[in-house]
């Protein structure tokens, strides 16, 4: 079995260090070897945007990054959206606006879209469909998504 | 007597016939009525004592759940069609 | 995913000697969006890569007065963010900004994109259409090449044994320019092209008269596609749809594509012309300085 | 008297209508912040301690023989805990049961899961791997040695039945509705439903247009690949973890392939990342429980990866498909044909069957014939897609019922409400409607602000269609438990894949007269309650929500004969009102009641449905689209889709399934297709170019919700969950006509297809046209 490295990172705003194997992606060190499980595997080449997370503050998919690759880097997952306890507009707007129907592609909605918002606070519809093209929900026609990330951007501005 | 929709595959057991009568108090009684009148219906709708799988009856508008045991009034009309579920409809 | 090791050297030259050590079985890695998902679906056979994203060489954007330089491993999303880049080459990010969804965007870097050396790669047309130089390093030194002879077939490149891109040159642009780059595609978004196309033009001062020309096409041959002629034709001719007419026609001779999953011979060809033709009007629009936007929109389906 | 409503903002309401104090609300989903948060455990989220990875391997051949399997090496390599194949498996009859899902050949069953002689399409399981981590068990798959004979593929209804095709399943016989053929074939079967003199109905025809079509293999594309965990623990007990539309679907089927007793086995649902019907059948589980027995009672996890996922599971039926409607002067259907040919892919069962129902369901017809064929060909074996099989058909039926309204001169809408079926009109198969609402959607569409505002611009066109679908009621199970403080723990097995646990807990909130938030909602193992149907069908918020409803009648009438002793009055003189009991000058809330009661003894209900009056549903839906003359590229400009929904439990997710089977339509009408080549491998396994639509591909869809209760349940609930996609292809083909000339005959509508189409148009102008060159 292939040698293991520790890497050390902030990962949702801790310091951490975790034991990898160089070929494990940053999403399966995330998944099995930290427990986050929040970040899911719809493609595994990018293609879906469900694993997707913010690298230094920059929306990635997390099946393309290797994990040794955020030495010293910092890492937001779904888990580290909510703060103090509270949902993060974005989760509330999802909830009342039913934007989800199975679940599974939420997590990475939630990221895409705080991302979005970080970089443009009053995007417009297209804006918001553009930015999150890369990430696949199969249950709703994102109808309910896009409407739930303008009530949040609204809401902001 | 029940009016029974015989399936247009099996029409020619009842010379061709679309629609027929047939007493009975059940979907069973029903089929072994048809079977006297045109021998080998009772062969094509029921397997191992039960409806065909892949198929079901369908009594008033309503696919029966019972079966041969579902209940046929006096003026019901009888379908034998293919059965329709959550999944796919005929795995045979 | 086969076992690997992962070494991130943080200058040149420890890449270079990386890149030694692991021969053949070594990669270099930059924002790993094809690397990453080649090496999943267990394509490739080697033991080593080489992130080369602690070299700050190559994770540089610098401008002076006769070009600009971007580190071949920044990322798409560091060059859309970078305000006088945007400004000065609007198609750079027309490609920047279709390469992918957001999130490729934040990993996926032209050199990478050049690297792969698709056919069908978004960014080389333009890189084409911008007369960049690839910039080089190995083993033997430095060295540098016209991006229309990057390219030697799929997948395939002028790089040695342990060479790697470093960086990406594009001459400052002369006054009265103007490129563009669009790319066919089914969907929207998160699609290879079916056939891309860059173009650049030089406009006479009353920018009537196209002075030169650059077209390229991309998914039409075994590697990008440097049309030549296209843009000898258009150079000395007034601005019309007739003279873009016939480089769209010269396009689409030029383009040699094969039918498969992702297009057809004759659809193809004809989406070479379309596509140089609509490239060409954005690029003299953009030369001219009127608006664009929306028909680009329209034309990269962000309508 | 139809109770239409506009969507409207997507804002959760405050109260319900029509005199309901929960139904009609839209209050957050007792999942919901699990989902947001990232905590909802999905069936690869699955961990535990000495974890095993599971690795399957496929035939890189469409078809052929496996000669034999030598798995030494992959034994050998470090790290391995065991390898199965299908030897491992107990050998299955080739004998038809009803697994309460359809009836299915065991063997058939069984060899999909690990193929025994022959792999019959790329991506066939042949082999699976355990070992300490995926990497692992993946290179241990790449070293098994599978001597393949190859054989030529058969990949479509014309290979399949060519004279000299080349036989996929040796003892395979044509079943025409019980009479069986003699001689080895690929149609597995045909059925035909008749009625009236199709002859004299043609005959006497003022217009007749007859035309054929041909769709394309289509995925159901959910986002969660299929994963499963199994332990095959030591004393023999099994237990599975794994995401499924039917925990009791997977139980059954399992012990079917592995032949053990349901007593050994407890499947548990994990939350479910889609299925529309692609996560009934198994594939992944059975392998796991025999990889974890031969690797010492470990767990084995066996997650497939995308690839997987779209060439070896789920694809619904690509077909051929012949329509010839007549129509006298008037405009009145006097005699229609369909022949369906569907692709069942490696084994017997495409959804031919419901595509037969769905095919001329919106119509009145008197004389009607309608012929299908069940196909086999070497592609997956077929899975159920959301109104399986209706999505084809309608886009055949719906393009040959807009060109005759058009050759008539008449109106699309007004022409499907001259000829829409009511009730008491008979369905394809002969039998009767109930009360239905097929016209009140097409009137809902009519009536639109859409339908009514002008559509301009050149290469822009607007087309409409209709939909039905046969809905199920299915078998249901559920139970509840009165907590001392009034809140009600409701465990039911139908999986939840789009807010049904809200929409349950919703119904018996309403038959109990509390508060939607009394109710705790949660979805159970099969050890835990009997026997239900999968989450399919259309079924879960009717029939399940029918057993939630008789919960709630169950509790209240047991409470109120505990009170009656309490207070020792008669139990005639409990009344429950506005959830306060009283009798007399006793009087008290349900809160503090659901205390009193249960001092004695605790108060639980148990409720088992089989409801068999299930009410079809319909859509009518509108589409612009925008064609690129120069490109073939169509663009969704505006969607508007009126769907029959009964009566609309939790508004939101009513309108996010028609939402969402409308998307699933629009991938299917322009993009989605499983494209391989000449030797039948799959070529676009993956989700870059299979094309399901991203957000910037689709505007807003607006939805109006036409309610016609459904007399057969207490709130008038009908399924909702699939006729939204039936209409879309043939709405979107009708448009694309409007829009440029051609009526198109293949799905998908993709660019390069129009783009072929737009050029053979022209030529054929050119043609007769001379000169105009």
């Amino acid at each position: 079995m292939a040698k293991k490295i520790a890497v050390e990172t902030t990962l949702n705003g801790e310091e951490t260090v975790f034991l990898c194997e160089p070929r494990q992606t940053l999403l399966e060190a995330l998944r099995d070897n930290l427990g986050l499980i929040g970040s899911k595997e719809g493609c595994g080449n990018g293609n879906c945007g469900a694993c997707n997370v913010l690298l230094d503050g920059v929306l990635v998919n997390s099946c393309l990054v290797l994990a040794p690759e955020i030495e010293g880097r910092s890492v937001v997952t779904i888990e580290g959206i909510a703060e103090d306890g509270q949902l993060h507009p974005l989760q509330q707007k999802f909830l009342e606006h039913a934007s989800l129907q199975c679940g599974i592609c939420t997590p990475g909605f939630i990221v895409s879209s705080k991302a979005l918002l970080d970089d443009n606070p009053s995007p417009s519809e297209h804006d918001v469909r553009l930015w999150l093209a890369g990430n696949l929900c199969r249950c709703t026609g994102y109808d309910k998504i896009v409407r739930a990330v303008l009530d949040v951007a609204e809401g902001d501005a | 007597m029940a009016t029974v929709w015989i399936p247009p595959l099996m029409r020619s057991l009842t010379d061709g016939q679309q629609i027929v009568e047939a007493e009975g108090e059940s979907v069973r009684e029903l089929v072994a009525a048809l079977e006297k009148r045109f021998p080998g219906v009772a062969d094509r709708i029921i397997d191992e004592g039960r409806i065909r799988p892949g198929w079901t009856v369908a009594v008033d508008g309503a696919v029966q759940n019972r079966g041969l045991r579902a209940a046929v009034g006096p003026d019901s009309e009888v379908h034998f069609v293919p059965a329709m579920t959550g999944g796919n409809s005929v795995q045979v | 995913m086969q076992a690997l090791d992962y070494v991130a050297p943080n200058n040149v030259d420890e890449a270079i000697s990386a890149l030694a050590d692991g021969g053949d079985r070594a990669r270099p890695l930059s924002g790993g969006t094809d690397l990453i998902a080649q090496l999943q679906e267990g394509r490739l056979g080697l033991d080593t890569i080489v992130d080369l994203k602690r070299i700050p060489e190559l994770m540089a954007i610098s401008v002076s007065s006769d070009s600009l330089t971007i580190g071949a491993s920044v990322s798409c999303h560091t060059i859309n963010s970078n305000q006088s880049v945007r400004d000065a080459y609007p198609a750079l990010i027309d490609s920047t900004h279709l390469i992918g969804g957001t999130q490729i965007q934040g990993r996926a870097s032209l050199g990478g994109n050049l690297c792969n050396s698709s056919p069908a790669a978004d960014s080389i047309p333009n890189l084409i259409a911008h007369s960049v130089t690839c910039h080089i390093a190995g083993p033997n030194g430095r060295r540098s090449v016209a991006v229309e002879d990057f390219c030697t077939a799929p997948g395939r490149n002028v790089l040695g044994n342990g060479e790697f891109l470093v960086a990406l040159e594009f001459p400052t642009p002369p006054a009265n320019f103007g490129a563009a780059y669009l790319r066919f595609i089914p969907r929207n978004e998160m699609d290879i092209a079916v056939v891309g196309a860059g173009a650049s033009v030089v406009l006479s001062d009353d920018k009537n008269t196209i002075q030169s020309a650059r077209v390229s096409l991309g998914a039409v041959a075994p590697t990008p596609l440097f049309v030549q002629e296209a843009g000898d034709a258009l150079a000395g001719q007034p601005v019309s749809e007739e003279t873009l007419a016939t480089a769209a026609e010269l396009a689409k001779d030029a383009a040699r594509p094969i039918s498969d999953m992702r297009g057809t011979i004759p659809q193809r060809k004809h989406l070479s012309a379309i596509l140089t033709q609509r490239a060409l009007r954005i690029a003299i629009d953009r030369a001219r300085g009127t608006k664009t936007v929306d028909e680009l929109g329209r034309l990269n389906g962000h309508g | 008297m139809a109770d239409t409503k506009q969507n409207g903002t997507g804002q959760p309401a405050a109260n319900g209508q029509n005199g309901y104090k929960v139904i009609g609300t839209r209050p957050v989903r007792p999942d919901g912040v699990d989902k947001v948060t990232g905590r909802a455990v999905y069936a690869a989220d699955v961990q535990m301690t000495g974890l095993l990875h599971g690795f399957v391997l496929r035939s890189p051949h469409a078809h052929a023989r496996i000669r034999s399997i030598d798995t030494s090496k992959a034994e050998a390599l470090p790290g391995v805990r065991a390898v199965v194949t299908a030897d491992d498996l107990p050998v299955a009859e080739d004998k038809i049961e009803d697994l309460g899902e359809g009836a299915i050949n065991l063997k058939y069953l069984s060899d999909n899961v690990l193929a025994q002689e022959k792999a019959l399409y790329h991506g066939h399981a042949v082999a699976g791997v355990a070992a300490v981590n995926p990497h692992i068990a993946r290179e241990a798959a790449e070293l098994i040695e599978v001597d393949y004979e190859v054989l030529p593929p058969v990949m479509t209804v014309d290979d399949a039945l060519a004279e000299d095709a080349p036989i996929l399943l040796d003892t395979l016989r044509t079943d025409k509705m019980g009479e069986i053929g003699t001689e080895p074939t690929n149609l597995a079967s045909f059925f035909r439903h008749q009625r009236g003199d199709l002859d004299a109905g043609f005959a006497g025809a003022h217009l007749v247009v007859d035309r054929t079509f041909r769709t394309e293999t289509v995925h159901q594309g959910y986002i969660e690949p299929h994963a499963a965990t199994a332990l095959h623990s030591a004393d023999g007990q099994i237990t599975i973890w794994t995401s499924t539309q039917g925990s009791f679907a997977v139980r059954g089927q399992v012990c079917e392939i592995l032949k053990i007793p349901v007593s050994r086995l407890k499947v548990v649902p994990t939350e479910i990342g889609g299925g529309f019907g692609g996560k009934i059948n198994v594939y992944v589980e059975p392998v796991a429980v025999v990889l974890s027995e031969k690797a010492g009672h470990e767990p084995v996890k066996i997650v497939m990866s995308r690839a997987d996922v779209l060439a070896a599971t789920g694809p619904t039926s690509g077909s051929n498909i012949r329509v010839k409607i007549g129509v006298d002067a008037d405009g009145k259907i006097s005699a229609a044909l369909a022949e369906l040919y569907y692709e069942a892919g490696a084994y017997p069962g495409s959804p031919v069957g419901a595509a037969a129902n769905v095919s001329l369901a919106p119509y009145a017809i008197d004389n009607l014939q309608v012929d299908g064929y069940d196909i086999i060909v070497n592609r997956p074996r077929s899975a159920a897609y959301r109104a399986p099989g209706g999505t084809n058909v309608a886009f055949a039926v719906e393009s040959v019922v807009d060109e005759l309204a058009e050759k008539l001169g008449m109106d699309p809408a007004e022409f499907r409400v001259l000829n829409g079926a009511k009730e008491n009109d008979r369905r394809p198969d002969g039998l009767q409607y109930a009360r239905i609402g097929q016209i009140e959607t097409v009137e809902a569409i009519r009536d639109s602000e859409h339908y009514q505002s002008p559509l301009e611009g050149k290469y822009r066109g607007r087309g409409i269609a209709s939909g039905y679908w046969n809905n199920w009621g299915g078998q249901s199970s559920a139970t509840a438990v009165l907590n001392p403080d009034g809140s009600v723990n409701l465990s039911e097995a139908s999986t939840d894949i789009g807010g049904s646990r809200a929409s349950i807990a919703m119904q018996l909130a309403e038959a109990m007269d509390i508060e939607y938030e009394q109710v705790k909602a949660r979805v159970v193992d099969t050890d835990t309650v009997s026997y239900n149907d999968v989450t399919g069908g259309s079924r879960t918020t009717f029939a399940t929500g029918l057993a939630a409803y008789n919960l709630g009648q169950q509790l209240k009438k047991e409470m109120k004969r505990r009170l009656a002793d309490q207070w020792d009055v008669a139990l005639g003189d409990v009344c429950y009102e506005d959830g306060v009991f009283s009798a007399g000058a006793e009087s008290l809330p349900f809160i503090e009641a659901a205390g009193l009661v249960q001092r004695d003894e605790p108060l639980m209900a148990s409720s088992t449905v089989h409801p068999q009056d299930f009410g079809p549903g319909f859509s009518t839906q509108c589409v612009d689209v925008e064609v690129d003359p120069e490109t073939g590229k169509i663009t969704i400009l505006r969607y508007t889709i009126a769907q029959d929904v009964g009566k609309a439990i939790h508004p939101s997710y009513v309108e996010g399934q028609m939402q969402g089977g409308v998307a699933q339509g629009i991938g299917w009408a322009i993009n989605e297709e499983y494209i391989y080549d000449e030797e039948g491998h799959l070529l676009n396994a993956s989700l870059l170019d299979y094309r399901m639509p991203t957000a910037l591909d689709l505007p807003m869809i607006e939805t109006i919700m036409v309610e016609v209760p459904h007399p057969a349940h207490p709130y008038g609930v009908r399924g909702v969950g699939e006729v939204n996609i039936v209409p879309p292809a043939g709405a979107v083909a009708n448009a694309v006509y409007q829009a440029t000339g051609i009526r198109m005959d293949k799905l998908p509508i993709s660019p390069a297809r129009l783009l072929e189409a737009m050029w053979a148009k022209e030529a054929e102008s050119a043609e007769l046209v001379p000169g105009d060159d």
